[in-house]
C-alpha cells in the first residue's frame, strides 16, 4: 500500500535535501566536525565560523541582526527562555504578563508555572477567527506588565496576528516588552524582526525544512533587551544558552531559513492555489465549517471541522490515505479537544471532529485530490453509520 | 492511536450498520452524540413466545473506531441467538478482544446499555 | 600544508560514519522525519518507534532502565536539569549541595546560580592526583544535604572518580540524592547506571562519535528519584522535559552509544598503546610533567605541563601541527588557567603551560609520532628563546 | 586565538633570540616569570660617545606570541640606530602593527621596560 500523502508540515517537515546535504558535511572526520568553543586549533575556528555563517544567515531570514540571534534546542527552549529569563529580569519592575488563550503550549505553560510562583497572568480571549484585537492587548496593559507573548502564525489554525499593532501597543505602554512566537511563521510569511517592533522572538528549524532540535531565541541588542540565563555551563552565546552549540544542527537551520525566505512567495502562491483546491473539494460534503479566519491565515494551514462526524473515527478512516493533525483528544496527551478550537467558541463535537491539514514544499495537487477522496468517503460513510443521513439498509 | 486488526476490520466494514423497520423490530439506544458517544441498536425477532430467535440486528454508531466495531461485532453476533440482556461476551472480554485502552471502557458500557435498551423494547413489543 | 593531526576527542568526536548514516536517515522525506509526538499517523508513529529503539540502545549502553532516559539537548542541559530540578523537589527538605572544585562548569555553574538563591554549596578538594576521597564526600554531608553531585571521568585530567564508594556513602546518608556527570565516560570506561548506586547521570553524545547537541539525563524509576522540570510546553519525556524530540539526533546518540559500548574494550587497549608511546616519546624533553594520578585515569586523556614554557607560545608553536586543548587562559573565555589544574595545586605558570592530548578512535602511531616531534620541537625552541639552557647565538 | 601574517613571521623566526656577552654589551630586563611575563634585551654598540650605534642586538622571552614577535622585532630593527630610550614605533603603534588585543597592551609595556632598561644600563656601561 501507498504510504498517506503528508498534510502535517505544521507539525513537522521533512528536512529540505539541500539542507541535509549542509549539515552532513558537518559530522564526520572529513568534515567541519571540531568544537566551535575550542578556539585553539583550526578544527575548533572551522567550525565557529560555520556557526557565524549560519547565524548569519538565520539573521537575515528573518531583519534581525546576527547577534540577536542565541541558539536553542528549539522553540520550546526559546519560549522558556524568553518568559522566564524576562520575568526573572525584570521581576523588581513587576510580575504581570499578558498572553492569549490560542497560544502554543509551549508558551501557555511557563506562564502558568510563572503563576504558581506570584506572577499574574492575562489570558486574552481571541475573536471567533482567532484573531487578537490590538487594542484588547493595549487596554490589558498594567502598571506592573513586563511582558506581552503573542504568537505570529498559529500552529492550528494559520491565523496571523498583527504584531506590528501590538508592539505600538507596548511601546505606548513604555515597560512592557513583546515576545514573538514565530515558530511557525519562517517560510509561511513574511518575518521582520527589527521591523515589527518586537523585543524577543522564538524561531524553530524544524517547521522550515530544517533540523529537529535547534532553534533560536532573538533578543534584540538594538533595543536593549536584556534576560537572565537560565542554562549555566561553558558560558556560550553570550552567557545567555551555555551548552556545545551543535555546528550541523545551527548549520541546517542556516540553509533552511535562506532557502525558505528565498522560496517564500513561489511556496506561498503553490500553497495558495493547493488550498483552494482542498476547500473546493471538500465543500460539496456539506456541513463543513472553516476553523479560523480563513482570510487572515497563511495559505499553508487549512483547519476545518465535520459537522455529525466523531472525531477519533475521522481520522482513523483518513489515516491509510493521509496524515493529518486533529483537534480530537486522542491524539493528545490531553483527555481534552482542542484548547485552541474551544478558545474560538467551537463545541466539544466541532473540536473534536476537526482535521488540520498543513501544506508544504512538497505536497502536490495529488495529495490534495487523495485528501479530498479519503475525507469525502469516510464523512460519508461515518455519517452513514451515525444515521445523520440515515436510511434503510 | 494503534488499532489491533481485529478493531480495524468491523470498524473498516461496519456491516451490520443502518436500521431496520416493520412489526416485530425494536429499538434501543445509550449515550449522546453530545458526550461523544452514542449508540443504537435495531432488532427483529422471529418464533414463537419461548423460543424467539433474532432474524436482522443493525447499528448505528457516533463513535471512535473501538466503540464502532463493538457494535459491529454485537449486531453480527446477533442473528440466530435468543434476545437476551446480556452480550454475547461481557464487556471486560469484548475490551480485551478488541484492545480498547481501560480508560475507555466507558464506551464499552454505552454499547451494553444500548443493547439492553433494546432488548428491553423487544420484550415490550412482545407484551403489547 | 597537512590538517593538524587531531587530538582533542574530550573536547568533541567526530560523528562515525555508521553513526552519520543511521541519522541521514531520519531527515529527508523518504526516511523517519515525522514528528515524534505526532501519534494520529504513520509518519509519527514511525519517528516514535525510532526514538524508542534508540531510547534502549542508550539504556543497554549505560547499564540503566530505558524508562530512566530522559533526552535532552546534551550534558550541559543535563547537568542543569539534574542539579536545578533536584534543588527545587527538595527544597523542603534541605538546602545544602556537595560537589567538588573539578568538576565541569556545566555543574559548578548552577550550583553558584543555587548559592545566589539561598542555597549552601561545599566544594570539595581532591588530592594532588585528582581523586577525592569517598571518606571526605560522607564527612561532608550535614542533614540538610539534598544533593552531591559528581562526575564520573574528569574531562581534563581523565581520573575515573569511585563512583560506587561515593554512592554508598549517600546511601548511608540517607537523605542525599546523587547526581554524576559521566559526558566523558561512555567509550572510555564501563558505565553502570543502576550498578554503581546514582540516582542520576549526564550523557552526552559527542563526547562518544555521536551528534553535538543531545544528551539524555537518567533519572532512575528503580530508585524512585523525583525532580522539578524546567521546560515547559508540550509534555515530551514524561513530562520531564518539553520539547520535540529530535529523532535523527536520540537515533545518533543511541547508536554511537551502542558501538562505544561494543568497541571500548577494544579502543581503550588501542588508546592505552598509544598514550604510553605518547609519554615515553614527550618523556626525553626533561621538565615534563603530569596532571592527574596517570594510573587512575581512562587511556585516552593525557595532560602535561611543560616547565619554563610560556602556555600560549606553546599552543600557537604546535598549532599548525596538532590539534589540542590547553589549559591556558588564552584559549578559555576566562582570563585565569585551568581552573582544575590549579585546583590540583599547580601553580599558574605551570597551569598554562599544558597540554591536553585527548586520543580517540581515530588516533594513529602517526599522529602520536607528529605530536611527540611537535611538542618537542616547540618546547626546546621556546626554552631556548626564553632563555632557560641559554647559550650564546 | 588567531594571529596576524606579521605576529607568526615573528614568532616564528624569532631571528634575534639569544644573548651577547663582551665588552660595549648591556644588559636589560622587564616582567617575570612567575607573572607570565618576562623579556630581556642585550645590545652591543660601537662608535663614539655622541655618535654611537647599535651593533647588535639580541632577545630572550617568556612570553605569549605577541611579544616574543614585538620584542624579535624590536631586536631587528635595532641595528644601526642610536641607542635611545623609546622603541622604533611606540607601544600603541606596535600593537595595531602586530594585531595585539587590546587587552594585551600591558605586555608590550614589558617590552618596552626591558628596552629601557637596556638602553639605561648602556648608558651606565659608558659611564662607568
Ligand atoms: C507555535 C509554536 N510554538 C512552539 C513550538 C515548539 O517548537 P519546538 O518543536 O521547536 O520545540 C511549536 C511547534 O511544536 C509551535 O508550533
Ligand atoms: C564533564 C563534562 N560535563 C559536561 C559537558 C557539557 O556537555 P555538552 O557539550 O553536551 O553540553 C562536558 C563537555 O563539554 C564535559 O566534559
Amino acid at each position: 500500500m501507498n504510504a498517506p500523502a503528508y498534510l502535517d508540515y505544521a507539525s513537522t517537515t521533512p528536512v529540505d535535501p539541500r539542507v541535509a546535504a549542509a549539515m552532513a558535511r558537518c559530522l564526520t572526520a572529513g568534515g567541519v566536525f571540531g568544537n566551535p568553543s575550542s578556539s585553539g586549533h583550526v578544527y575548533g575556528a572551522d567550525a565557529q565560523a560555520a556557526v557565524e555563517a549560519a547565524r548569519a544567515q538565520t539573521a537575515a531570514a528573518v531583519g534581525a541582526d546576527a547577534a540577536d540571534v542565541i541558539w536553542t534546542s528549539g522553540a520550546t527552549e526559546a519560549d522558556n527562555l524568553a518568559i522566564f529569563g524576562l520575568a526573572q529580569h525584570a521581576k523588581e519592575r513587576g510580575r504581570h504578563i499578558v498572553t492569549a488563550r490560542t497560544e502554543h503550549r509551549a508558551v501557555l505553560d511557563p506562564c502558568r508555572e510563572l503563576e504558581r510562583r506570584g506572577w499574574r497572568v492575562t489570558y486574552l480571549h481571541p475573536d471567533r477567527g482567532g484573531i487578537l484585537d490590538p487594542a484588547m492587548v493595549a487596554s490589558a496593559l498594567c502598571a506592573d506588565t513586563v511582558l506581552v507573548s503573542i504568537m505570529h502564525v498559529n500552529n492550528e489554525i494559520g491565523v496571523v496576528q498583527d504584531i506590528g499593532a501590538i508592539a505600538a501597543a507596548c511601546a505606548r505602554h513604555g515597560g512592557a516588552r513583546l515576545h514573538v512566537d514565530a515558530a511557525q511563521s519562517v517560510g509561511k510569511c513574511r518575518v521582520d524582526f527589527a521591523g515589527c517592533g518586537a523585543d524577543l522572538m522564538s524561531l524553530s528549524a524544524h517547521k522550515a525544512y530544517g533540523p529537529k532540535g535547534v532553534g533560536a531565541l532573538l533578543v534584540s541588542r538594538r533595543r536593549g533587551v536584556q534576560i537572565e540565563a537560565r542554562q549555566f555551563g561553558g558560558g556560550q552565546e553570550r552567557g545567555l544558552r551555555s551548552g556545545t552549540v551543535a555546528t550541523h544542527q545551527v548549520v541546517g537551520m542556516g540553509a533552511a531559513f535562506s532557502i525558505a525566505a528565498a522560496e517564500q512567495e513561489a511556496d506561498g502562491r503553490r500553497a495558495a492555489a493547493l488550498a483552494v483546491r482542498l476547500r473546493t473539494g471538500l465543500a460539496a460534503l456539506g456541513g463543513v465549517r472553516e476553523n479560523g479566519d480563513g482570510a487572515r491565515a497563511v495559505a499553508q494551514i487549512v483547519n476545518l471541522s465535520f459537522e455529525d462526524v466523531e472525531g477519533e473515527s475521522l481520522l482513523a478512516d483518513v489515516a491509510a490515505e493521509i496524515a493529518v493533525s486533529t483537534g480530537s483528544a486522542c491524539a493528545s496527551s490531553s483527555s481534552e479537544a482542542s484548547y485552541v478550537l474551544r478558545a474560538l467558541g467551537r463545541d466539544e463535537r466541532l473540536a473534536e471532529s476537526s482535521l488540520r491539514f498543513s501544506l508544504g514544499r512538497f505536497t502536490t495537487a495529488a495529495h490534495i485530490d487523495r485528501a479530498v477522496a479519503a475525507v469525502t468517503a469516510a464523512v460519508t460513510r461515518l455519517r452513514r453509520i451515525a444515521g445523520v443521513c440515515a436510511t434503510a439498509s | 492511536m494503534r488499532y489491533s486488526e481485529l478493531t480495524r476490520r468491523y470498524f473498516e466494514t461496519a456491516a451490520a450498520a443502518g436500521t431496520l423497520t416493520g412489526p416485530g423490530v425494536a429499538r434501543g439506544e445509550a449515550g449522546s452524540r453530545a458526550q461523544g458517544t452514542w449508540v443504537r441498536f435495531d432488532l427483529r425477532v422471529e418464533g414463537t413466545p419461548g423460543r424467539r430467535r433474532i432474524s436482522a440486528a443493525r447499528f448505528q454508531a457516533f463513535a471512535c473506531p473501538h466503540t464502532i466495531a463493538v457494535a459491529a461485532w454485537v449486531a453480527l453476533q446477533a442473528a440466530g441467538r435468543a434476545p437476551e440482556p446480556a452480550l454475547p461476551q461481557d464487556v471486560h472480554a469484548l475490551r480485551r478482544l478488541f484492545d480498547v485502552p481501560v480508560e475507555n471502557l466507558g464506551r464499552l458500557l454505552v454499547v451494553e446499555d444500548a443493547w439492553r435498551a433494546a432488548v428491553r423494547a423487544l420484550d415490550e413489543e412482545t407484551e403489547n
